[in-house]
């Protein structure tokens, strides 16, 4: 039973909070409401500014966090809460069965490996945004109907990681794409909605393809609940002539989730519409539910045996390969930073999908481990670069020119972040990529599995090429760069917030630190690989 | 074929009669013409009865010097019927003819198409 | 020989003895005499119904006991007596339904010759209907023709003139090659009755002689009985000839007149050449051929037309069609649908005829569509009568069409090979029929442009006392007599369609002993 | 004891209907429409109980009532089979909320006492299609529906509305008559003399083994004549323009009763006259399949494209129809089974869809999409239940639609691999995984034209208009209460009645802007929405009731 609490408590505090603030807004502004948000909706009002958001931020947090009100710290204590009860419900481990849609169809909860790695993933990443996104959300509207849908989103995401058959995952990934939509198109801009517009449908397409799959799946093998290692036997699969098509279907399908290459065209557009405390779940967490998707169906539906060396493997193998190479090329020339950070999110996550194409336990270790460190390191940068957006309302990575000079410790932060997702050894980058190339070569899956780590290579080559000038710009802009602008403003010297800076901080450390010391990590995944393979 | 083509002389006589009859009647466009195309159809069918009735070598079956025996006379039967064909005939071209003179009254012609163009144009103004 | 085997004889003659009385009397005594006559006539006929029911079988009344070559019969049966008696009850309505407006058409001096007309009509067609002799068949077609033509003049409008000249041309044509067709069985059968000469035809088709003839015979007196219904090609004069003249005439000419020579070719080919025959001869299938080319052009020809009457008239040649293409079929049920549709055709045409009439006096006496828009708010019953009619026509259920509809399917399936067109030709016609009918209807329930719907509403009601806002004067409320007729004729439409089993039953057992 | 009743449900609506139409001038001398509408719910409430009383009493006995004898053994006659009762059902319940919708929609219509007749007597009519006990008898009351319904379609009296009804008419006669010939032919064919319904069909094997060709040809046939009124692809294109009507008729009618009956009669003329056997596995089940598959993606795609909003709920009924017809030609008991469970939830999302969109127009005079911006805000509840619906269209677990694509793909999967043996030819092992990608095509396009609604409701293009729309209201209240009564999480069901109850007492918002429409049209709406998620979340009992259908007549 406990693994229902996770799942429920965010999404009836998020409903709570939404259905609150409807109220609560009418009765705040009755009680002299604090004045800042008042203050900022009025000043937005009579703001004529195009940017939005620009000349708003630089009023807000002269205030710094001064300002925390009941409702933020509610919404923290939410959050905190929820990656406890996550926690204990991984350790309590254990299944429920929700309710029946028709006799065959159930909904159930279950507890095992993977989902609790996820979902302890999702709840920390969850609570170190939520808690940057208290400071951040000062300087944007309906802060309230962000906090609801942010909650909210956290429970689907803990159901989909502990969903106990294909279903239950199905219902959570569909809720997923719906409740992630408000955090998407927050800012209410035309562009933001035209980009929310296009990440539903696209979602939406994805999942209806992967439907295609499931259905195929029902029909063939009735009962669709997960076991480790598969349910397909060999002559199942035979019997089944279009078992392949379909599994190719769920792995495009729910690929989308992920970025990969065929239906990856909304990613870039939709994260840096995103608020930044949205787009870096989005790119961080959210990326991940498409992955969990497939490790379910490849790794506890249909069996790792069963694809292994057909050419669904093959193609799957190129796809992600195709995406690695394409996202860090896309992302090495674009010039908006947050577009910038999407278009790496792009091309890591198809990392973590390449591991997983090669059904081998030292790929899937490489797969799930990167998985970890991805979500934390990519974290990292979105939370800085809207830390950057909140101080400094500087957009294009051409105009971050001497940010050591603005808020020196939070670049080192970046930098630690950036060395780990490039790949250098101290850091936690280093393992994941490790473990995926020796995977690769391992695979025997001939040609591709030696394409495989050259590509990871040149694509690693290409990370630095992108995240690296940002740091080197900042630290040492150069003879001819006068600060003229940070004078001006006065921003020598100005950290964000320490609610802002506070999460950047740990990630960076947590890098580090995994990076170090991965042993007790990489010896649980090893453990579900053996059980899976 | 010639021989038997010699015998019945009177049916084919009234066989071509009755197709120019039914071909005036039927193109012609004076109405004038079309009513003696009609009577020339009717007779040429009495023609054809009155032939049929006739038995070689026999007379007229009017009893005139009280011979009582029927087969002194020829068939009286198509006699019969010829008399009231030409009373229904008469009586159908009477009444085209009353009906030609009252369109002549009206529409100044004889001519069938004409009267349907000048009754067309007669409407017309009406409306 | 109990009495009632004479009433056959007495209708005729009293039928064509009223029109000779009347032609002294004035147009409100004729009148009289006429609806009497035929009130009278109907009650016989019934009489004779019911006789043969009882008996079970028909039965033959030589005149003056003459015996076959010389003698002249009439055969009367459970078949002629149904025949007969909704011939006196259609024409009964439609004579009283068009009562008040024949007064209007016709000047007062000529009002006795327009009854003295309907009386020879009634007689001829009883005559039709009753006699077993083809010569005498072949007097009545042409006193037939003769008041048709009267009837059609009556009006002595430019178009009726013409119409009765095009109409007499054409007819005598047609009862010219009956005339031909009649003469040439008389030579090679040598008899005029028909039961003997079924005999004679009999012989001549079992030793295999007089092969040709007898085609000849066949051909020339269906197409002249085709002429003068106005089947397909032969069908140009009905619009003009329906359409123009006053309401009886044109109820009495689409309803009977047509029906009474399509019932003596039946006669002809269930009592002179008997049916197998018929069918060898292949005669059969010009006639279905003719019948669904029929069904088709009448239809399209009828979507185009933009005045009420010709639309209908049109519409007449379209059903004329059906009932050619139910004989075509060639198989008892075929014979069955045609004959039943020649009833509820019958029925149905002079209740359309009736109430249009109604529809045009309440738009201004004219009768294109736009007019008529709306009449069915300003003349309610009218409007009704054009409903129930328009729907049987396109085969609404619990309505006459459909009862018809069902029969031609059902029959369709005892001829094979033609099934598949009949079908088709049932589905495509119903469209279209429901194309121009539906048509006229949804005008009929929409206000007019000028004034919106409650505006119509008080034209109506102010329409009883003084004029109409919109735009056309209000009609003086319908006769009785008229409002009697289309109640009457919409009663009879629901009696074909709810109770057709009885009828459908005597019509069987008619035919079967009509042979 | 309940045989006799069989009858009084379906003419007691008729003659009150004729009687309502007798009294038409009266009622609009002493204005007494108020009155008037009262006892017309009354009537329809109390005919819906009788209707739910006779189901619960005929159950699984199915009484029969020999109405009268129209030819020969062709008889009227009614009977309460488990089919039956499952359509008389839906239309018993739907028929009283849509009456009380039409109350306050045509409430300041001129011509209030014939539309109620009409619309009454179209209830009677469908309730005759539902229990019909043979094939004449739902023919005759098939055909009778088109000509209660036409003065409905006129109601506007406007020149298009003439047009329209003018189409309407001649698609539907001519349906009429194609479906009469099948019909005729059961009729000749029949192993049992007379159309009485049979589970499992009723044409004598041996007649249907020598005239094969001939009936599959007849079976095309009848089939597109019963699916005129099912708006298959080639004869659809009277539905779009029927939206001309008022919202209560293109509601029930045309997406509910009218187009149901059709998809109802090819379903029963499929299973219950002409027999499965012959059929499956042959080129007409392909052709008919075809044809519904094309219909299927031309009108999502078609919908896609149309900026009327009430015209594009008309293409998304047109597809939505076809998945019914795409179920009724798998020929099998699954395939019947999938086909009514989608048949209930279309019949509850399309209503409310089309309720909504009458709201709209009805408050707010707005027929085109682009005119919705923030509507979301303005009508809260009515924009609630609408993304209900519009989910639930999509196919978005925890609603009904996506219970009723599940058993129609698995169907048509189970097919799909009986298939495979051969049986069907080529075409029959492709087929039915080509129908699966379809649906899933047109989900997705239901998902493009449904949600771009609702999110045009509820995220208007830019931030000014959200102002503009809440005229002056502080633009955080407005929208935090509008969002969240939109797009809800899990508990969908939950957050929709808070934001509703909400929705309604928040002061801000009665003043300036909110335009719900009053209870009589909100409480319909609501009571969809909660059958909608009702049906998604515990489709248990009502598949297997639906499961039983499908066995006796598979």
């Amino acid at each position: 039973m406990i693994v229902l609490l996770p799942v429920l408590w965010p999404i009836a505090a998020g409903a709570a909070v939404l259905a609150y603030t409807g109220i609560g807004n009418s009765k705040k502004k009755a009680s002299a409401g604090s004045p800042a948000s008042g203050e900022t909706a009025a000043d937005r009002a009579s703001g004529s500014d195009a940017s939005g958001t620009g000349s708003g931020a630089v009023a807000g947090s002269a205030f710094g966090h001064s300002r925390i009100t009941a409702l933020d710290l509610i919404y923290m204590a939410a959050l905190a809460l929820e990656t406890v009860l996550v926690i204990m419900a991984a350790a309590g481990g254990g299944s429920v069965r929700l309710f029946s849609l028709t006799d065959t169809l159930t909904l159930g909860l279950r507890v095992d490996g993977t989902g609790s790695l996820f979902a302890v993933l999702t709840s920390v990443m969850w609570l170190l945004t939520g808690i940057h996104s208290v400071a951040y959300m000062k300087h944007e509207e309906w802060a309230e109907r962000f906090y609801g849908f942010y909650l909210i989103v956290v429970g689907v995401l803990v159901g989909l990681d502990y969903a106990a058959d294909l279903v239950t995952l199905y219902v959570f990934y569909e809720l997923m794409t719906l409740t992630s939509l408000p955090l998407v198109l927050h800012e209410l801009t035309k562009e933001a909605v035209q980009a929310g517009m296009k990440y539903l449908f696209y979602s939406v397409g994805g999942a209806f393809l992967a439907l295609f799959g499931i259905f195929y799946l029902a029909n063939v093998c009735g009962d669709l609940s997960f076991t480790a290692g598969g349910r397909f036997t060999a002559e199942m699969a035979a019997g089944a002539p279009l078992l392949l098509t379909a599994v190719f279907c769920m792995i495009v399908g729910f690929g989308t989730k992920a970025g990969m290459f065929p239906l990856h065209g909304w990613l870039p557009i939709a994260h840096p519409v995103a608020p930044a405390p949205a787009s870096a779940v989005l790119s961080g967490v959210i990326t991940k539910a498409g992955v969990m998707a497939l490790v379910r169906i490849i790794y506890f539906l249909v069996g790792p045996d069963v694809l292994r060396g057909t050419w669904v493997q093959a193609a799957w193998m190129v796809l992600t390969l195709l995406t690695v190479f394409m996202g860090s090329m896309l992302a090495y020339r674009e010039n908006v930073f947050k577009k910038r950070l999407a278009y790496s999110t792009v091309s890591q996550v198809s990392y973590v999908l390449f591991g997983l194409s090669l059904m081998n336990p030292i790929g899937f270790t490489g797969a799930l481990t990167h998985v970890v460190f991805h979500s934390a390191i990519k974290t990292c940068l979105f939370l800085f670069a809207g830390a950057v957006i909140v101080v400094t309302s500087w957009k294009k990575v051409d105009q971050l020119r001497g940010l050591g000079r603005v808020m020196p410790l939070a670049l080192a932060a970046y930098t630690m972040a950036s060395l780990a997702l490039i790949g250098i050894p101290p850091f936690s980058g280093f393992v994941s990529k490790w473990y995926l190339a020796t995977g690769s070569l391992a695979s025997g899956t001939g040609a591709l599995g030696f394409i495989g780590p050259v590509v990871l290579l040149i694509s690693a080559l290409l990370t630095a090429g992108y995240l690296l000038p940002i740091m080197i710009r900042g630290y040492f802009p150069g003879q001819d760069f006068d600060g003229k602008e940070i004078e001006e403003r006065g921003l020598a010297k100005k950290e964000p917030s320490l609610l802002m800076l506070v999460p950047i901080v740990i990630l960076a450390a947590a890098t580090l630190l995994l990076g170090c010391f991965p042993g007790p990590l990489v010896a649980f995944v090893e453990k579900i690989a053996a059980l899976v393979m | 074929m010639s021989p038997t083509l010699m015998l019945n002389l009177e049916e084919e006589v009234s066989m071509v009669l009755f197709g120019v009859g039914f071909t005036m009647l039927l193109l012609h466009r004076n109405l004038i013409k079309k009513i003696m195309g009609m009577n020339i159809m009717d007779t040429a069918v009495y023609l054809f009865l009155a032939a049929k009735g006739y038995i070689e070598g026999r007379g007229v079956p009017i009893m005139t010097d009280g011979v009582q025996d029927a087969s002194a006379y020829i068939n009286p039967v198509p006699s019969g019927l010829v008399l009231t064909g030409i009373v229904v005939s008469v009586s159908t071209t009477a009444l085209m003819l009353a009906l030609t003179i009252r369109l002549y009254e009206r529409y100044h012609s004889l001519d069938l198409d004409r009267i349907l163009i000048s009754m067309k144009m007669e409407e017309e103004e009406q409306l | 020989m109990s009495f009632v085997q004479n009433f056959p004889f007495f209708s005729i003659i009293i039928a064509m003895f009223s029109g000779i009385v009347s032609s002294v009397l004035s147009g409100k005594k004729a009148r009289a005499v006429s609806i009497t006559a035929i009130t009278v006539t109907t009650v016989l006929s019934a009489c004779v119904l019911a006789f043969c029911l009882r008996t079970g079988q028909s039965y033959t009344y030589m005149m003056g006991h003459f015996p076959a070559p010389w003698g002249n019969e009439i055969r009367a049966g459970v078949l002629e007596g149904l025949t007969a008696v909704l011939f006196g009850v259609v024409m009964f309505l439609s004579v009283v339904g068009g009562l008040h407006y024949t007064e209007e058409d016709v000047e007062p001096s000529k009002q006795n010759l327009f009854y003295i007309m309907i009386d020879l009509m009634l007689s001829s067609l009883l005559a039709l209907i009753y006699t077993n002799d083809l010569f005498t068949a072949y007097v009545f077609v042409e006193i037939n023709t003769i008041a048709g033509c009267g009837l059609i003049m009556m009006s002595q409008t430019g178009r009726s003139l013409t119409a009765a000249i095009r109409y007499m041309v054409m007819s005598s044509l047609g009862s010219g090659l009956f005339l031909i067709g009649l003469s040439l069985l008389y030579d090679v059968t040598g008899q005029l009755l028909m039961s003997p000469a079924k005999e004679a035809v009999a012989r001549i088709v079992a030793d295999g002689s007089y092969q040709i003839p007898l085609l000849v015979i066949v051909a020339v007196v269906s197409v002249g009985l085709a002429i003068k219904s106005g089947l397909f090609p032969f069908h140009y004069w009905i619009p003009d000839t329906y359409g123009y003249a006053t309401p009886t005439a044109s109820a009495v000419l689409s309803g009977l007149v047509s029906k009474g020579y399509i019932f003596l070719l039946i006669k002809f080919f269930y009592r002179v050449i008997g049916t197998e025959n018929a069918v060898h001869s292949h005669i059969i299938n010009a006639l279905f051929v003719f019948g669904v080319a029929g069904m088709m052009f009448g239809s399209l020809r009828a979507i185009m037309q933009t005045d009420t009457r010709k639309m209908i008239a049109y519409s007449s040649v379209a059903q004329i069609g059906y009932i050619y293409m139910g004989i075509g079929l060639g198989t008892q049920a075929g014979m069955i649908a045609a004959i039943f549709h020649i009833f509820s055709h019958g029925a149905t045409k002079a209740l359309l005829f009736i109430s249009c009439v109604g529809l045009y006096k309440a738009s201004g006496d004219r009768t294109d569509f736009l007019a008529l828009r709306g009449s069915g708010y300003r003349n309610r019953l009218a409007g009704a009568g054009f409903l129930i009619g328009a729907l049987s026509m396109v085969g609404f259920p619990m309505l006459a069409g459909f009862i018809s509809k069902l029969l031609f399917a059902t029959s369709a399936f005892a001829s094979p090979h033609k099934m598949l067109i009949t079908l088709i030709a049932l589905a495509v016609s119903t469209v279209l029929n429901a194309i121009y009918f539906l048509r006229l209807l949804i005008g009929l329930y929409r206000p007019t442009k000028s004034g919106s719907f409650a505006e119509m509403e008080q034209a109506e009601q102010s329409g009883r006392g003084g004029t109409a806002g919109s735009g056309f004067a209000a009609p003086a409320a319908n006769p009785w007599t008229m409002r009697i007729a289309i109640v009457c004729f919409i009663i009879l439409n629901l009696i074909l369609g709810l109770f057709s089993q009885p009828i459908v039953r005597a019509i069987t057992d008619g035919l079967a002993m009509f042979g | 004891m309940y045989d006799r009743l069989l009858a009084v449900p379906v003419f007691l609506p008729i003659v009150a209907g004729v009687a309502l139409l007798a009294m038409n001038g009266w009622i609009r001398k002493e204005k007494r429409e108020r009155t008037m509408q009262w006892l017309v719910e009354a009537l329809v409430l109390v005919n819906s109980l009788l209707v739910a009383w006779l189901i619960a009493g005929c159950g699984g006995r199915s009484g029969s009532l020999v109405l009268f004898r129209l030819y020969g053994q062709l008889t009227v006659m009614f009977r309460m089979d488990r089919m039956g009762s499952f359509f008389a059902g839906l239309v018993a319940f739907l028929w009283p909320l849509a009456t009380l919708y039409a109350f306050e929609y045509m409430e300041h219509d001129e011509r209030r006492p014939a539309f109620f007749a009409f619309y009454t007597i179209s209830y009677g009519v469908t309730l005759g299609v539902a229990l019909a006990g043979n094939l004449v008898t739902m023919y005759v009351f098939y055909e009778m529906l088109t000509f209660a319904t036409f003065p409905l379609v006129m109601h506007p009296m406007t020149t298009e509305a003439a047009r329209a009804t003018r189409q309407y008419l001649y698609y539907s006669i001519g349906g009429a008559a194609f479906a009469f010939i099948g019909l005729v032919t059961v009729l000749a064919y029949s192993a049992i003399g007379t159309t009485g319904f049979v589970p499992g069909g009723m044409i004598d094997p041996a007649a249907a083994a020598e005239h094969r060709n001939l009936l599959l040809f007849v079976y095309v046939l009848a089939f597109f004549g019963f699916g005129v009124k099912a708006a298959v692809f080639p004869l659809h294109d009277w539905l779009p323009k029927a939206a001309v009507a008022p919202t209560p008729v293109t509601a029930l009618l045309h997406a509910v009763a009218v187009v149901k009956s059709g998809a109802f009669a090819v379903l029963r003329f499929t299973y219950f006259s002409f027999g499965t056997e012959i059929l499956r596995g042959t080129w007409a089940q392909w052709i008919v399949m075809a044809a519904a598959l094309v219909t299927i993606t031309y009108a999502s795609t078609m919908a896609v494209k149309e900026v009327h909003f009430k015209r594009r709920l008309a293409y998304s009924t047109i597809s939505n129809l076809s998945y019914i017809l795409f179920g009724a030609s798998m020929m099998s008991p699954l395939g019947l089974a999938a086909a009514l469970i989608h048949l209930l939830a279309h019949a509850f999302m399309k209503i409310s869809a089309f309720f909504c969109a009458g709201a709209v127009m009805h408050h707010t005079g707005k027929n085109y999409i682009y005119e919705l911006d923030g509507m979301g805000y303005r009508m809260p509840v009515t924009f609630a239940c609408f993304t209900i619906s519009s989910l639930s269209l999509m196919g978005i677990p925890l609603f009904a639609g996506f219970i009723s694509k599940w058993s129609l793909c698995e169907a048509a999967l189970s097919l799909g691999s009986e298939m495979s043996g051969g049986a069907g030819g080529a075409v029959g092992q492709v087929l039915p995984y080509i129908g699966v990608a379809v649906i899933l095509y047109s989900a997705l396009m239901t998902g493009i034209y449904m949600l771009s609604v609702v999110v045009r409701a509820y995220f208007p293009g830019f931030v000014q208009q959200v102002k503009e729309a809440v005229a002056g209201g502080s633009a955080r209240k407005a929208a935090a209460v509008g969002a969240e009564a939109g797009i809800t999480a899990a508990g969908a069901g939950a957050a929709a009645v808070i934001g509703a109850a909400h929705g309604q007492n928040d002061v801000g918002i009665k003043k300036e802007g909110n335009q719900d429409p009053s209870w009589l049209m909100l409480l319909p709406l609501v009571i969809f929405a909660v059958a909608i998620v009702a049906v998604g979340i515990h489709a248990g009992p009502v598949l297997r009731f639906l499961a039983l259908i499908g066995g006796e007549a598979g």
